[in-house]
Formats: structure tokens, C-alpha cells, sequence
């Protein structure tokens, strides 16, 4: 089944992505444009078909390899 | 030849390219900030390396949407040449004037090397002072210059002619090695259908000084004094 | 809100007992919270030099040349034509070994700043480099992200990473070192400092806003604020080295007005050491409004403020009736520009945010009685010297596991990564010279610069190991045909609290103060990283030397690549000294023994020597002796030029090819005779060696080996080591 | 209001990073990993309210700049 793991910088780590990205959005003339931030999204293709199963394999991927816990957070959806 | 060099925040190679162009010119290009839009009087637009706006997001993503970008597209639909060489190639396929794409390094790291390039046909301002067949030595330093086309794209590139740099090895063999980017087949470099605007990953105006180990890219811009010579 | 201060308090902020006294007598009450939080950063290892002060003042920092030396952001010397150099090393050790990318970006980020701030560009960047056991999957990733780290900040702000060093020791497991250095050029008449002056000038807040980044982990751990327990964790500092190239071109731009009265960059201890330090050196007073300060979250207090370490911020002190053009340009930049306080006639440091006095702190008492420590100190006891030790293999064999091993295996796969090229002045870069060669823009002049030090000397003799360092370094730049000038250090240690540890410090600070004096080569900045171990395993002392020469034309300057028919001479003495060499520890399995004495004498003869050959341009190429001895050195001459060598001459003794003794030099030239000649006139010890052509290294004991065989060898670690996917 | 523009490589189109994380992920042993895909995700905080003309507008930031066409596709959802 496929896994989506999307993957954010933590809440009061400087994102300097998101900060530029407000900025020219602000240049291309959006108004309103408050705070953005930007992370990763992963789509895993995984062979595992119990949903309890994949999620907890996707989970540990994420702690060991696709999310940096120091800076990032990490969700998991099943699809 | 005048030329002018667009500055936007982030460029950090405008200064090796000015040295380059006076080398070849006798006269210093003018610096454009990017918010400015005029550009009369220019025969030559450059659009320099280097990471503008960080290269966050995507490289030159932010650059192709700032003001400048407008004025570098009239000169463009004038006939006027633009050269974008590194970021600059970036931003002009971002800004849609040179199409294709530049994804991350095949490797994932950024790779800064000489590489060689061989030249695919040298009737254009930028080429004449080489070959055809020609191979010649330039830096390279980028993260993401594999470039990337859709294969109608890279068909219609190779039937117009418009495939002007390819990297190869120092005997001009198209091989697999001498792409260490993985650009679809090997292309290092490409040109508008009227073969003015040029973008091109390597950094050629590193290499026009014997000090600095070579002048392998100097022609290039010989070539375009002497072909814009006004 | 903020919980009661006491020593309990101060002892989580890294305060003794003592110290917290000494708190209480200044301030003639109980500190607030912001108030201990100034005093344990100013006090701090990393502020206060507490426990290496009374050995660096031994260090020589005077030349005629010397500029400014130790005591500002940056060292400053004359380098001819009224240009002025202007470089520093500085470690990002901790935060490193937390989050390599990170911490060795916002370390490049930070040296960078310490440089520009006193009004020079940038010209190149190294590093000093050293990690664990390569066999551990914790020392792959460390160097995967600190490469990647210091790539991605440098590249992208545009400046060169010509050089730097890379060791590998178990020592350094839980605690890798990461040394950054920046080198850049002033006109001498243009070199701002820090000291602030001129009573009710305003004082300017320039650059990124300021977050939660690297506050102080005991305190964010305790309970006082509010929020959810996420941002009560230390925030790492996230570089941002889009905005630090911002910066330095504004910076510049408003350096070349006379707006600028005095600038700091907001390092260590952020907003808190730089008020402080401005206002103490420049013997004013100090008003900070923290509602000015810009911010990047909501509901900061005064004590995060004034600790946080967020990146890419400067202080400055402008002349009032240039306030709005500074503005203007900083603005254009699109950086934020705030009028954050004033100086005043009090003596102060007075912290206000929201109405309150957070703070009010007199500024002499912080600095004059900052603690300073005369640690015990025990020596390391002299090793014995090594005995004989028999040859296990071949020359060939010997030379074959040298020449691949991580401490000596080719280091491309590593600078690959940094653009070494940009700014289109890279003379030498990596891989070509014993030290990278920049010129200075538009000039013929040009700087040799480099890093060095041999840590397992260090440890085996502290004093041999720092002179050692000094004149590795000098070395270095010898051989490139540049003149030594100065050198900036990084004294990466443990705990200075154990006297074995305070007594490698000590030695070393000895051996490092005899061979500036012999080879006139001054220290004039530095960086010291103390309190490195963990779970009580020291690291190696590691003082790392960053040295900086000058060449009158570039074009004098010679790599170490051979080309065919050229004549190999060796200069200096060989007497085979194998103790702590790496032939010991990789080939005959062992780390014992004294390391090879220095003996400045001779350095200096030699050296001069070579560099006059070099200047009048009798030599070809030319390469130090250092690590893996003689065959290594000649060997990486060969790879480096693809021109295999010929060794004639009795000598096929393990001892004579891969000793480390010091002075050495291999030179190149078209003819030996007039060489050693001129050797012998000068008493300059010299002998010949052989003859470079073909593809093949022909050892003395008549072993052979392709250069093919060779490199392939000497390429093989590092990407097999990393590039997993691409195997 | 909150909006999310989820951006992936185009179907076709190489996707290296994605590629190496399946690699890496084998490589720690994780077993049944099909395809993997990485793009981004960015989370944008907007002044307008109304849902329709804050979706027009966080589509017309993906076009204008956020994503690539010729690279990538996108998504836009609100929260
Ligand atoms: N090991 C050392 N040798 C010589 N000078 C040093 C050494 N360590 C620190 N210094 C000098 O002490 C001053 C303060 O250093 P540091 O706190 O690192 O400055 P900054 O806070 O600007 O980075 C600088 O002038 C630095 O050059
Ligand atoms: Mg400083």
C-alpha cells in the first residue's frame, strides 16, 4: 500500500525556504500573505498490506532516514 | 560590444563574468540590478551564476519572476543575444526563455570540477571562435545542472541544431562518465531557435587567464566581441 | 514569570559557586534571570577564555607586519600595496556532532562574519576537519553532513573553499572537531573595529530576525516559559546563507560611506557579548530596547533575546546624521535595519523590554572580574624513544596501504563538493599545492594559504606537537614559494578542569610560542574549544594552525605536480624517525614513541632555501614531507602531475621512506647538480633521488607499480565509503 | 486561512532524490519498498477567507511560482 510521509521544519526553526518563498510571493503582488513554510513530502510504495503494519514501518523510516527529528517534525498518512 | 550583467540577490559570479567580457572587450559591462528595466543600448545581456535568492525553492525560480526578467525578454524578442551560464541558464529555462528544465545532480552532490565540453557547431556568436567537434576544458560548479527535457523537447532541440555544448571526454567521446550531472544526452548547453539566447551549466569565464590553469574559455568570448563588435 | 534566581539557578547556567558570589558582590542584590544569563555567557569557557588566558599570552602576536593581532573579531596584517589581510579560525564542534549540517553551515557562517565585520570581502574559505572511527556509521553521516554543511554556506554565499584538512581517530567518536577559517582584504585604511564611541550614538540592529536559535539547553530546559514543551528544547541554529551574502554586500556597501562608527557581528552569546563587548572596549555605556529588536516569534523575553544565537545579525554603532542612508542601503538589501538603543555616559549596560528593566549591569566589574583560572597543570610524561622495528612487507605493500588508508587516500571526493573556483582567482586550488594559492583580484600579488596540525604528536608530546603545527604550517606555505606571514589557531582540547588536559594545553602553547618566534610567524587570532570528551574520553589535543604567506606575482608559485624528466631532490636530514609515524599505526600496527622533533634551526634553513630556489624560478615543483614520509610524498607527486618516477640511490630501508622527519622537502627541478650545489654552499642538507617520466613508480628495491594501480587505490575510500547508492 | 500546496515531479520525470531514498532505505533493510517520490510541501498562511478565492489564489501561486510545469504538478488544499 502506499505511504505518504510528509516532513516540516519544527515549530521556531528558522525555515529560510518559507521565509524567501513569503517574500517573492509578496514581489509577485499576493496580498495577504502571512508566514509560510516549506517542507518534504515522501510517497512510499510499500508491499505491506496491514495498514497498523505499513504505518509503523513508514514511521520508523522516517525517524531513521527521512525526517531529521534535531530540525524536523513528521506525520504519516496511509493512502 | 556592450554588454550588461544582471545582478539579482544571491548572483556571486557577476564579478568573474565582468572580468571575462573586459578581457574580451576592453571595456567594463554594466552591472544591472534587477530591479531596474532598462536595457537600450545592450547588445549583450548576461545572466551570470552564482544562487539567486539562495536557489531556495528551485533554482532561479524567484529570479525568472522579478521585474528585470520582462525587460531581458523584450531584449530577447529584439533579436538580442542573452547568455545565462550556470544559475543564469536556470533562471532562463525557469523564465521559460530556453526550454527544459535543470533537476538536482544525479549524484545528489554538488560537484565542482572541470569537465569538457564538445562543441556541436560553432556558426554562432558564441561558438565561432571554436570548431565544430571542438573540446574544450571549463569549470563546472552547480548542485542541479541535469538537465532535463520531455523527448519531443530533446528531438526537436537536436533537429533545430539547438544542442550547443555537450559534455564529453578530453578525446570528444560522448560517454556516460563525462556526464557526471546525467543531463539528458550529455547536453551541457542549448540555444533559442534563432540561436541568441544561450544557456550553458559550466563556467567558461573561469578559465580565460593562463594563471588560472587555462583560456580554454576565452574564445567563447572573443567570439562574441568579434561578433558583436558595434 | 521568570523562577527564582539562586545558586541553584547558576549552577544549571554553568556558574561555580565563586562565581555566583562574585555575581551577588557586583550587583549588591540578586540578579534577575537576564541579568545571570549575561554573567554566564560572558563568563562563559567561550566568552571568557577563563582557563586559557594566562597560557595565550605567551603566544608571539607582534610583527612588523601585524596590523591588529589577538583581541579583535579578526587578525590583521600587512600584505603589501596597502592591502591588509584580515583572517580568524573558529570551531562549531558541539553543534556539529548534534546536527552536521547545520553546524558546520552556520560555523562557515560564522567565521565569515568575524572577518567582513571589520571591513574586508571575503576571498577564501578552509577548514580544519577531524572525525571518529571510519567504521562507524555515526562518523558516515558526520562527514557526510559536515561536507555537505560547509558546501552548501560557502557555495552559495560565493566565496572559495581552497583548502583545509580531514584526520580520522577513534578518539574523536562522540566529539568531532570542525574548524572553520575565513580570509579576506581591506585596504588598510578602511579596518573597522568593535569599540564603541560617541555618547547618545545610536546603536543599529542589522541583518536576520531573532528567534529562539541556540539558547542556552539548561535554561530552555527549565520551567519558566510558557508555550508548549517543543520550544522549550534548544533550538539549532538553521543557517541561512542566502541572507549572510545579503549581508555582507550591504555591510560592504555601508563600509564604503562613513556611516559606520563601530560593527560587531552577533556570534557566541549573540546580542548579549556583542553589546557588551562594544561598549566595554569603547569604555561607554549601553541602553538596549528589546521591543525594537525584530523577531521572528511571538512573546520572546528579554532572557531569550539577549541569549539567542540566531545567525546572520550585526551591531553597529552609526554616526546620527548618516542613520537614514545606512537605512536605506541596508534596506535595499532587503534586510532588516533597527534602531535598537543608544550609547551612554553610565558605564552600563541598561536591558529594558516591554517598560521593565531587565537588566542594568556595570560594564567594568563583568569584564575586569571575569574569572580567570590558573588550572593545575600536569605535564605528559616524555615518551620513549621508538626502537628499531622490523619491516613486515615490501616496500611496495607498505606504500600500496599508505596511500589508501583515510588519513591519506586522496581527498577529492571532499573538496569536489566545495567551489573552489569561484571568483575566478583560484591560482592553486585543492590537490595541487602544498597550500591553496588566491590572487588578489585585478593584482599580480596573491595569498598562500593552509591548515595543519598532527594530532597524534600532540598527545604523544604536546610541546613537540605544537611546534610541530606551527611549522607544518610554515612548510606549507614554503613550498609554494610564498613568504610566511601569520597564523591564526584553534586550540581544540578537553576538559581544562583535568591537569593531564590543562598540561597538553600548556605544552603546546609552548612548542606553538618557540616556532613562531624561530620562524617569525606571529599568532594573530584564534579560537579556543575546551571541555571536548565525552563520557570522559578526551579527544587528541588538537591545536589546529591556520597559516596565510604572501607571493609578490602568482605566477611564482609552484604546485607539486611532476612532469617528465625532471630531477628529484630531497632536502633536509633523514635519520628514519618512525616514532608516531603513520607507516607505525598502519602498517606495523602500533601508536608508540616520541614524535619527530622539530628543530627550528633547520626549519628555517631549509625553508629559506627552498623559497629563495623557488623565487628565482629553478624550481618545477615542489611538496613538504609530512604525513607517511618520503615514498608518500613522492608518490602523491607523481599522481598529481600523472608522471611516474624512478628512485635510484642505496637507501630500501622502511625508516629512510617512511619516516616523518621534519624540514623536508622534495623539489623537482630540470638539473640536480646545480641544486645540490647550491644546497651544499648554503649548508643545506640535499640528495638526490631520482628522475620523473613514464607510467610507473620504480622503487629503490626495485619494486614497480603503475600509477594506475596507484590512484586507483589512493581514489577508492571515500567514495566507496559514501556514494553507496551510486556503487 | 490555511492553505497547502503539495508539489511532486511529473510522472515521467526523473526523480533522483526519490530514487536515493529508496536506495538508502534498502540499505537499512527495510524490505517491500516499491517506488518512492519526493517533492515538497508548503503551507501557507493567508488573509483571505473565503475557501473558492483563497483556493484561486494559492493555485494561482503554484502556476506563478510555487511549481515548476514542466517538472512538476501540484496540489492545493485548504486547512
Ligand atoms: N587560541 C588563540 N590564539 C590567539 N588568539 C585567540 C585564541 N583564541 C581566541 N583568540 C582571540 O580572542 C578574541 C576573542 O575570540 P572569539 O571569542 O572567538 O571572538 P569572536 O567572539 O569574535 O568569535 C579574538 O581576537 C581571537 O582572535
Ligand atoms: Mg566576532
Amino acid at each position: 500500500m502506499k505511504a505518504v510521509v510528509t516532513v516540516m521544519p519544527k515549530q521556531g526553526v528558522l525555515d529560510p525556504q518559507g521565509k524567501a518563498i513569503g517574500h517573492a510571493l509578496q514581489g509577485l503582488d499576493f496580498a495577504g500573505v502571512g508566514e509560510v513554510r516549506m517542507g518534504k513530502r515522501i510517497e512510499l510504495e510499500l508491499a505491506e498490506t496491514d495498514p497498523a503494519k505499513a504505518r509503523a514501518q513508514a514511521e520508523e523510516m522516517a525517524r531513521k532516514l527521512l525526517a531529521n527529528l534535531v530540525i524536523e517534525s513528521f506525520k504519516v498518512e496511509l493512502a | 560590444m556592450k554588454a550588461g550583467i544582471v545582478v539579482f540577490p544571491g548572483i556571486n559570479r557577476e564579478r568573474d563574468m565582468a572580468i571575462a567580457l573586459e578581457l574580451a572587450t576592453g571595456r567594463k559591462p554594466r552591472m544591472i540590478w534587477h530591479k531596474e528595466s532598462d536595457l537600450t543600448g545592450l547588445d549583450l545581456v548576461v545572466v551570470p551564476g552564482g544562487f539567486s535568492y539562495g536557489d531556495y525553492l528551485r533554482c532561479g525560480a524567484m529570479a525568472a519572476q522579478s521585474p528585470v526578467m520582462a525587460a531581458i525578454r523584450a531584449h530577447a524578442e529584439r533579436g538580442g543575444h542573452v547568455l545565462g551560464v550556470c544559475n543564469g541558464f536556470q533562471i532562463l529555462a525557469e523564465a521559460g526563455l530556453l526550454p527544459g528544465a535543470l533537476l538536482r545532480n544525479a549524484s545528489l552532490r554538488f560537484l565542482s570540477m572541470d569537465c569538457h565540453l564538445r562543441v556541436e557547431r560553432s556558426d554562432t556568436a558564441y561558438t565561432r571562435h571554436y570548431q565544430k567537434g571542438q573540446v574544450f576544458r571549463s569549470p563546472m560548479a552547480h548542485g542541479d545542472g541535469n538537465y532535463f527535457a520531455d523527448d519531443d523537447t530533446l528531438d526537436r532541440l537536436e533537429g533545430e541544431g539547438r544542442v550547443i555544448f555537450r559534455y564529453a571526454t578530453p578525446e570528444g567521446e560522448i560517454t556516460a562518465a563525462a556526464n557526471r550531472n546525467g543531463s539528458a544526452r550529455n547536453i551541457a548547453g542549448i540555444a533559442s531557435e534563432n540561436l541568441r539566447v544561450l544557456g550553458l551549466m559550466p563556467h567558461p569565464e573561469d578559465l580565460v587567464d593562463p594563471l588560472m590553469g587555462g583560456t580554454d574559455g576565452k574564445p567563447l568570448f572573443d567570439g562574441l566581441a568579434a561578433a558583436l563588435a558595434a | 514569570m521568570a523562577r527564582d534566581v539562586n545558586q541553584a539557578l547558576a549552577r544549571e547556567f554553568g556558574l561555580s559557586a565563586d562565581e555566583y558570589q562574585r555575581v551577588l558582590e557586583i550587583m549588591g542584590r540578586t540578579p534577575t534571570l537576564t541579568e545571570l544569563g549575561v554573567f554566564s555567557v560572558m563568563w562563559s569557557e567561550h566568552c571568557s577564555y577563563k582557563s586559557s588566558r594566562v597560557w595565550l599570552k605567551q603566544l608571539p602576536t607582534k610583527a612588523p607586519w601585524v596590523i591588529h593581532g589577538p583581541g579583535e573579531n579578526a587578525g590583521v596584517v600587512d600584505i603589501g600595496e596597502g592591502l591588509a589581510a584580515i583572517f580568524k579560525m573558529e570551531s562549531h564542534n558541539h553543534p556539529s556532532f548534534i546536527e552536521p549540517y547545520q553546524g558546520a553551515a552556520t560555523g562557515v557562517g560564522g567565521i565569515l562574519r568575524d572577518v567582513f565585520t571589520m571591513g574586508a570581502r571575503p576571498i577564501a574559505n578552509l577548514n580544519a576537519l577531524r572525525f571518529g572511527d571510519p567504521a562507524l556509521a555515526r562518523t558516515k553521516r558526520t562527514v557526510d553532513g559536515v561536507v555537505r554543511g560547509i558546501g552548501g554556506y560557502g557555495n552559495c554565499v560565493g566565496v572559495p573553499t581552497v583548502g583545509g584538512e580531514i584526520d580520522f581517530h577513534p578518539a574523536y567518536n562522540g566529539n568531532p572537531l570542525v574548524n572553520a577559517m575565513t580570509v579576506g582584504i581591506a585596504d588598510q585604511g578602511k579596518i573597522f573595529l568593535s569599540a564603541a564611541a560617541g555618547i547618545g550614538n545610536p546603536v543599529i540592529y542589522v541583518g536576520s530576525k531573532t528567534g529562539r536559535d541556540g539558547i542556552h539547553g539548561a535554561t530552555m530546559a527549565s520551567a519558566e516559559f510558557g508555550a508548549d514543551s517543543e520550544e522549550k528544547r534548544p533550538t539549532v541554529q538553521v543557517g541561512d546563507p542566502f541572507t549572510e551574502k545579503l549581508l555582507i554586500e550591504a555591510c560592504l556597501e555601508l563600509m564604503g560611506t562613513d556611516a559606520i562608527v563601530a560593527i560587531q557581528d552577533m556570534g557566541a552569546a549573540g546580542l548579549t557579548s556583542s553589546a557588551v563587548e562594544m561598549a566595554g572596549k569603547g569604555g561607554v555605556g549601553i541602553v538596549l530596547d528589546l521591543d525594537a529588536v525584530p523577531q521572528r516569534e511571538e512573546g520572546m523575553t528579554a532572557y531569550e533575546m539577549m541569549l539567542s544565537e540566531s545567525q546572520e545579525r550585526m551591531l553597529m554603532v552609526l554616526r546620527p546624521d548618516r542613520q537614514e542612508m545606512a537605512r536605506a542601503i541596508i534596506e535595499k538589501w532587503d534586510l532588516d535595519f533597527a534602531v535598537i538603543g543608544r550609547l551612554t555616559d553610565t558605564g552600563r549596560i541598561v536591558v529594558t523590554h516591554r517598560g521593565v528593566v531587565e537588566a542594568d549591569i556595570p560594564l567594568d566589574p563583568l569584564a575586569e572580574q571575569a574569572p580567570l583560572y590558573h588550572r593545575p597543570i600536569e605535564e605528559t610524561p616524555k615518551p620513549a624513544k621508538l626502537g628499531p622495528v622490523a619491516a613486515p612487507v615490501s616496500l611496495a605493500a607498505a606504500l600500496e596501504t599508505l596511500i589508501s588508508c583515510p588519513d591519506l587516500c586522496s581527498r577529492a571526493w571532499v573538496w569536489d563538493q566545495y567551489d573552489s573556483t569561484i571568483g575566478g582567482q583560484t591560482v592553486k586550488r585543492p590537490g595541487a599545492a602544498d597550500a591553496a594559492i588566491v590572487r588578489l583580484e585585478g593584482r599580480r600579488r596573491a595569498l598562500a594559504l593552509t591548515t595543519d596540525c598532527t594530532p597524534r604528536y600532540v598527545q604523544a608530546d604536546p610541546e613537540a606537537g605544537g611546534a610541530q603545527a606551527v611549522a607544518e604550517a610554515w612548510r606549507n606555505i614554503t613550498a609554494t614559494g610564498a613568504t610566511p606571514l601569520a597564523i591564526t589557531d584553534n586550540m581544540n582540547f578537553a576538559n581544562p578542569e583535568k591537569p593531564r588536559i590543562m598540561g597538553q594545553f600548556a605544552g603546546a602553547i609552548r612548542g606553538m610560542a618557540a616556532a613562531c618566534t624561530a620562524l617569525d610567524f606571529p599568532v594573530v587570532s584564534g579560537n579556543v574549544s575546551l571541555y571536548n570528551e565525552t563520557e570522559g574520553r578526551p579527544i587528541l589535543p588538537t591545536p589546529a594552525i591556520g597559516g596565510l604567506g604572501v607571493l609578490e606575482d602568482a605566477a611564482q608559485a609552484v604546485g607539486y605536480a611532476l612532469a617528465p624528466r625532471l630531477e628529484l631532490v630531497l632536502i633536509g636530514t633523514t635519520e628514519g624517525w618512525l616514532g608516531q609515524s603513520l607507516w607505525l599505526r598502519e602498517v606495523a600496527g602500533r601508536e608508540e614513541g616520541a614524535p619527530p622533533p622539530v628543530d627550528l634551526a633547520a626549519e628555517r634553513r631549509n625553508g629559506d632555501f627552498v623559497r629563495a630556489e623557488i623565487l628565482a624560478g629553478r624550481v618545477r615543483a615542489c611538496h613538504d614531507v609530512s604525513d607517511g614520509g618520503l615514498l608518500v610524498a613522492v608518490a602523491e607527486m607523481a599522481l598529481a602531475g600523472d608522471t611516474g618516477v624512478v628512485l635510484r640511490g642505496g637507501e630500501t630501508g622502511h625508516a629512510f621512506w617512511f619516516g616523518e622527519d621534519q624540514a623536508r622537502y622534495v623539489l623537482a627541478v630540470e638539473r640536480a647538480a646545480p641544486l645540490l650545489a647550491a644546497a651544499a654552499a648554503a649548508g643545506v642538507p640535499a640528495q638526490s633521488l631520482g628522475r620523473a617520466g613514464g607510467g610507473e613508480l620504480t622503487l629503490p628495491d626495485g619494486g614497480t607499480m603503475s600509477l594506475a594501480s596507484l590512484r586507483a587505490m589512493h581514489e577508492h575510500f571515500f567514495p566507496a565509503w559514501m556514494d553507496v547508492e551510486s556503487a
